[in-house]
């Protein structure tokens, strides 16, 4: 059984009350150093055999279709769970 | 007789809340999530609404108001407190309840009236109605899921502190059915639904939800 | 200034030393005269951020050139009678009418049309966002918020898009800012299918003293922004909103969608009474299309001299904006005040108290332009009302459509109609189960209708009412209506019935009609024949509301609503407000109680072309629409309303889309009490079979339903107003049933009219 | 400037309706070979200088005490985004 993670952000320039609202918070927690925070998903897809490379191109569709909205969002991310991280903040 | 009402900011029904204490015969005063300072009142409420927009999680940022501070040890020591929605919310995030409410399961936000059964009357806020007595009050909530792991789920049926549960369908997903909890000593009570909209003849469906407030002002005087 | 981002700024000095430089005013959606125009007022070539705000601010969405020239018969036909309650009338950011008692409601409606398209939740939350601040803009509470909606085909794949998506946004935006949703309307046709039209409605109150402007007056008061950071949201939104390109991208490659903080707004309203009940704010305007340009040059506009601002105080997300992005930002939850000095302290004290971010932008100067400076570069040099107010005025071409005789004369006559009981019930359960008449209670569920409990009804009664006076009880009623297959057929009649649906609806809610807003959705301007059928529409309610004697006070003109070269039909969503002196005294819609008197109020006529009938057995738009007949509206509310003042009525339905046999339908499901109606008195009266008795649209018709005992008094009172009637039955039972035609049980009914909207969308 | 990277899920045993949504509208795509999805959140916060190990500690405060809500939710990475993402689901 294998697992895809897909991480989705809101798109840098549009506004992301739910950061902002963690950022408050955490100043009141005296967590300041954290001058920014953005909040994004993160799906985890399970497939019943390996995550080939057929499963990663199906979970990219499912992705930039589906789990993003491209209009706000980005897709950060599109990986094997288990795989070596490498490249891990790439989409493409 | 005080019953504060904490507002925060996102809070929405905190008006109603005063409405429905002042119209069961007592005193509302507005308590301020800024400041840890429960001015002497003998209960409190915390409303429903989206404090701090539910952003993150319903009622998460709101836990850790200063007006918390204040709240958090007295509702230890016996205060009457009730929450209701964003309240219930908060005092499961504040950990003075068990579980956590989550998304609704068909994902919408829903608003109806809606059909309880009280099974709890030795709380604070319940003492006015008649055991397993079946009320019809507004429901509103788009994270009214109430979860936690079976071990508690038992243990909150075992103790008897399941003080609401839906009848006529489950709206939301909650776990076996439940739509409000107490902690132990029944003083604290966590509520989904929205009795202060149920108070006023002409206003929502009826005035079922009344009782909730009488209770409380009947057990403080009689504390 | 040293520490600002070096931008190569086009300063008034450049342009001046420069005047031949290229511009891309084409690209702005300016017309080469109006770019000519422009440089005509300033006597050399505009900067580039005064080139942005003229393009923005003479778009069509914010300059109205189109309409403006129509739009002036509002002013125009309303008499001095009718602005005897009117405090504040059109040119404001909302009309406020005095309710009596010293208390003073502002109400509003308008679109959010193509953002919405493009991003459905986040466009329809933006549109309750935006219409909530023109309301706090005028020194209201809001009060309560309404959603006209239309949508494509229901069973189409886009709509299962679309709607699910708006009306989350719809719910989402107004839930949280704690303003119960007491109304609007959904409406499937498959002309809006590239063209969904999202308005929103806000109504507010205040007592009269306190109520606000957006003017800049008194020299050295300080321009204060307050409310959420800006960023690069929304710039070119606009454009998207107005031009004529519809996927124009605007000045820079940013998002042209908004994305909304209904928290942030929240906070915003709040900290905004606060101000106004410490009286620290002398002018408010609400920033919502063209940002900053349309906030600075409106409230300077309205005010009686200059006005400074500088760019680098406006405090930003994203700190790679441009000036002229600033200028341009339609960043939400964003407010604009004008404080005297000495009361910026107190001003602040509120802001902070909220956590609301303040930053004194400017002020009030003696000049005659409105200048914005970035550090020490002065960008913008320009004499407001330039921009704001004496934009372009078009007289554009109208022609009547050739396709419409055609239409018109395309009637229902020759369609089949129900020669049967058994026939007439299956239209019964079709015309309940189609997508129009359906239960909507999918989408209402999602709305909170109680928040601040004030609500005495809503959803699914025939108007809202809400109280907003607690001691007395004092309030109001609003609904808002349009038939588009009406107006489609005769944009003139459709028009008018539009108006005087909303205006039965409030008095069959037991209010007195007052006032009038509207949001006018059509097509391209630059289609003689949609300028008609525009034309026609405004005309049509200018001499409606002359009529019925209640003014327009504001509305919105929503143009482009179309897909290549097909249009929407002409949709003028007509929003009318009553008053009740005490809002216990509603007439709810629906059965409560068994053995009471059924009347059916007005006269029937052969009406069917047009109707839900039509569509829903043979998908037939073609004809005339209903006789338009004001007179008896006017009749039939003062009838109403007399009953309801001496308590007579035990509950009350308009008559409209699918006629009696809706009407009845819905008082049955409202409570599930029965009922057994005898159709002859009406057929013999008015000389029309079952059929027609049924399924007729006749206006100036509404059901009720009278206590046994209260029957002869409420004859007398119908009979003292001359208003026509009919006893036609009882309620009681587990059934409908129409004598000698069918009985349908209930739960059929039930079962018919509900689960049709939450079927579709869950494919 | 540094980013650290806290990626949030909802507990295995917990129900996860958001997932379930997905795992329905991605059958509807003929994305089918996806037999579970499960939805969670994942934060980006700023900090002005580098991430060091105090600005992960703090990370891992706020992941704990406001990121995530312990009944329903388990922390799965607290992680600077830019170094070699080994053991990046691990929280500890
Ligand atoms: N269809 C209409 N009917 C009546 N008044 C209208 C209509 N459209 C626009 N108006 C009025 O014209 C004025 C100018 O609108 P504008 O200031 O652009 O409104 P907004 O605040 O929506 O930007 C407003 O007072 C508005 O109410
Ligand atoms: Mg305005």
């Amino acid at each position: 059984m294998g697992t895809v993670v897909v991480d989705v952000m809101p798109k840098q320039e549009i506004l992301d009350p739910q950061g902002q609202a963690v950022v408050g918070a955490l100043r009141r927690l005296n967590l300041s150093q954290f001058t920014d925070v953005r909040q994004g998903k993160r799906f985890t897809l399970e497939v019943a055999g390996d995550v080939t490379d057929e499963v990663l191109a199906a979970a990219r569709e499912a992705a930039e279709t589906l789990l993003s909205n491209p209009v706000i969002e980005d897709v950060v991310s599109v990986r094997d769970a288990d795989a070596a991280a490498a490249g891990q903040e790439d989409a493409s | 007789m005080k019953v504060g009402v904490v507002t925060f900011p996102g809070s929405l029904d905190d008006h109603d809340a005063a409405r429905a204490i002042e119209l069961a015969g007592g005193e509302a005063v507005h308590l301020w999530h800024g400041t840890a300072d429960l001015q002497g009142v003998d209960a409190v409420v915390l409303p429903g609404g989206f404090s701090y927009g539910d952003y993150l999680r319903a009622g998460a940022i709101a836990r850790f108001a200063p007006v918390m501070d204040a709240l958090i040890p007295a509702a230890k020591g016996g205060l009457p407190v009730l929450g209701i929605c964003n309240g219930f919310q908060v005092l499961c995030e504040s950990h003075l309840l068990p579980g956590a409410l989550v998304r609704n399961d068909h994902q919408k936000f829903i608003c109806r009236d809606q059909k309880l059964r009280i099974e709890r009357i030795n709380t604070a806020w319940t003492g006015d109605f008649a055991q397993d007595e079946e009320i019809t009050i507004v429901l509103k909530n788009g994270e009214g899921g109430y979860m936690a792991d079976e071990r508690t789920l038992d243990l909150l049926e075992a103790e008897g502190r399941v003080v609401a549960r839906y009848l006529g369908g489950n709206p939301n997903g909650s776990r076996r059915e439940i739509a409000g909890i107490s902690n132990e000593a029944g003083n604290v009570v966590g509520l989904m639904p929205h009795p202060e909209h149920c108070v006023e003849p002409g206003f929502g469906p009826g005035l079922e939800g009344l009782p909730f407030f009488t209770s409380v002002l009947r057990q403080v005087v009689s504390a | 200034m040293s520490n600002l981002p070096a931008y190569k700024c086009d300063t008034v000095d450049i342009a001046s030393q420069d005047p031949q430089a290229e511009q891309p005013w084409a690209e702005l959606g300016l017309k080469s005269d109006e770019y000519q125009q422009i440089r005509e007022i300033l006597d050399r070539r505009p900067t580039s951020a005064e080139l942005a705000m003229y393009s923005v601010m003479w778009s069509e969405h914010c300059s109205y050139k189109s309409s403006k020239v129509h739009l002036r018969q509002f002013g125009d036909k309303t008499t001095d009678e009718m602005k005897e309650k009117l405090l504040v009338g059109i040119g404001e950011n909302a009309g406020v009418v005095d309710i009596g008692d010293g208390w003073a409601v502002t109400f509003k409606i308008e679109s959010h049309n193509h953002p919405s398209y493009i991003e459905p939740h986040q466009g329809a939350a933006t549109g309750i966002g935006g219409i909530v601040r023109d309301i706090m803009s005028m020194g209201a509470r809001p009060l309560a918020v309404m959603d006209p909606l239309r949508f494509g085909a229901l069973d189409h794949p886009d709509t299962a898009r679309v709607l699910p998506g708006i009306v989350s946004g719809v719910g989402t935006y107004g839930n949280s800012l704690g303003l119960p949703n007491i109304g609007g309307e959904i409406n499937f046709d498959s002309c809006y299918q590239g063209n969904p039209l999202v308005n929103a409605l806000c109504v507010g109150s205040m007592r009269t003293e306190d109520i606000h402007l957006a003017n800049a007056t008194g020299v050295g008061n300080l321009i204060v922004l307050f409310g959420s950071k800006t960023g690069g949201d929304g710039i070119g939104g606009v454009s998207v909103l107005a031009s004529e390109t519809f996927d124009s991208t605007g000045p820079a490659k940013r998002p042209a969608v908004q994305v909304g903080d209904p928290f942030a707004e929240k906070v915003l309203i709040e900290c905004c009474l606060d101000l106004y009940a410490a009286d620290v704010v002398a002018g408010i305007q609400d920033l919502g299309g063209a940002g900053l340009s349309c906030a600075t040059s409106e409230l300077a506009s309205n005010g009686d001299g200059g006005m400074q601002i500088h760019l680098d105080r406006v405090p930003l997300r994203d700190p790679s904006l441009s000036p002229e992005e600033i200028l341009m930002s339609e960043s939400q939850e964003r407010m604009m005040a004008v404080v005297e000095p000495g009361k910026l302290e107190a001003f602040m004290e509120i802001a902070a108290k909220w956590d609301v971010e303040a930053s004194v932008l400017g002020e009030v100067t003696d000049g005659e332009n409105l200048e914005v400076f970035w550090g020490d570069d002065l960008l913008v040099q320009v004499p407001p009302r330039s921009v704001a107010h004496d934009g372009p005025v078009y007289q554009r071409p109208l022609e009547r459509p050739a396709y419409l005789d055609d239409l018109q004369a395309d009637g229902t006559a020759h369609l089949n109609r129900p020669r049967t009981g058994d026939d007439l019930a299956r239209t019964v359960l079709d015309l309940i189960a189609s997508p129009n008449m359906c239960d909507a209670s999918w989408v209402t569920d999602q709305y909170d209708r109680y928040v601040r409990g004030n609500t005495a009804q809503a959803m699914p009664d025939d108007a809202g009412v809400v109280r907003v006076d607690e001691e007395t009880g004092r309030g109001v009623a609003l609904s808002t209506d349009c038939n588009p297959r009406f107006t489609k057929l005769d944009p003139y009649a459709g028009s008018q019935l539009a108006l005087a649906e909303a205006y039965r609806n409030v008095a069959v809610a037991g209010a007195a009609p007052l006032a009038v807003s509207d949001c006018l959705n059509f097509g391209s301007p630059e289609d003689p024949g949609v300028m008609w059928q525009f034309s026609e529409a405004v005309t049509a309610l200018a001499d409606g509301c002359a009529v019925l004697g209640i003014p327009v006070t504001g509305g919105n003109v929503s143009f482009y609503n179309q897909t290549g070269d097909i249009a929407i039909h002409p949709t003028p969503v007509v929003a009318v407000l009553g008053v009740l002196d005490d809002v216990a005294k509603r007439n709810r819609s629906g059965w409560a109680h068994a053995q009471d008197a059924i009347y059916l109020l007005g006269e029937t006529r052969d009406e069917l072309d047009g109707s839900a009938w039509a569509e829903v057995a043979h998908s037939h738009l073609g004809g005339l629409p209903p006789t338009v007949d004001l007179a008896a509206e006017q009749t039939l509310a003062s009838a109403i309303l007399a009953a309801t003042d001496q308590g007579l009525i035990t509950s009350a339905h308009d008559l409209s889309d699918g006629g009696l046999a809706a009407g009845l339908a819905e008082s049955v499901l409202r409570h599930g009490v029965g009922a057994s109606v005898d159709l002859s008195p009406v057929a013999s009266r008015d000389g029309v079979d079952a059929f027609v008795a049924l399924l007729s649209e006749s206006t100036a018709r509404a059901i009720a339903s009278i206590s046994a005992s209260d029957a002869e008094a409420f004859e007398a009172v119908l009979s003292d107003k001359g208003q026509a009637f009919a006893r036609i039955g009882t309620t009681g039972g587990d059934h409908l049933k129409v004598e000698g035609q069918f009985t349908l049980a209930i739960e059929d009914l039930r079962s018919a009219h509900t689960g049709v909207i939450e079927s579709a969308m869950s494919h």
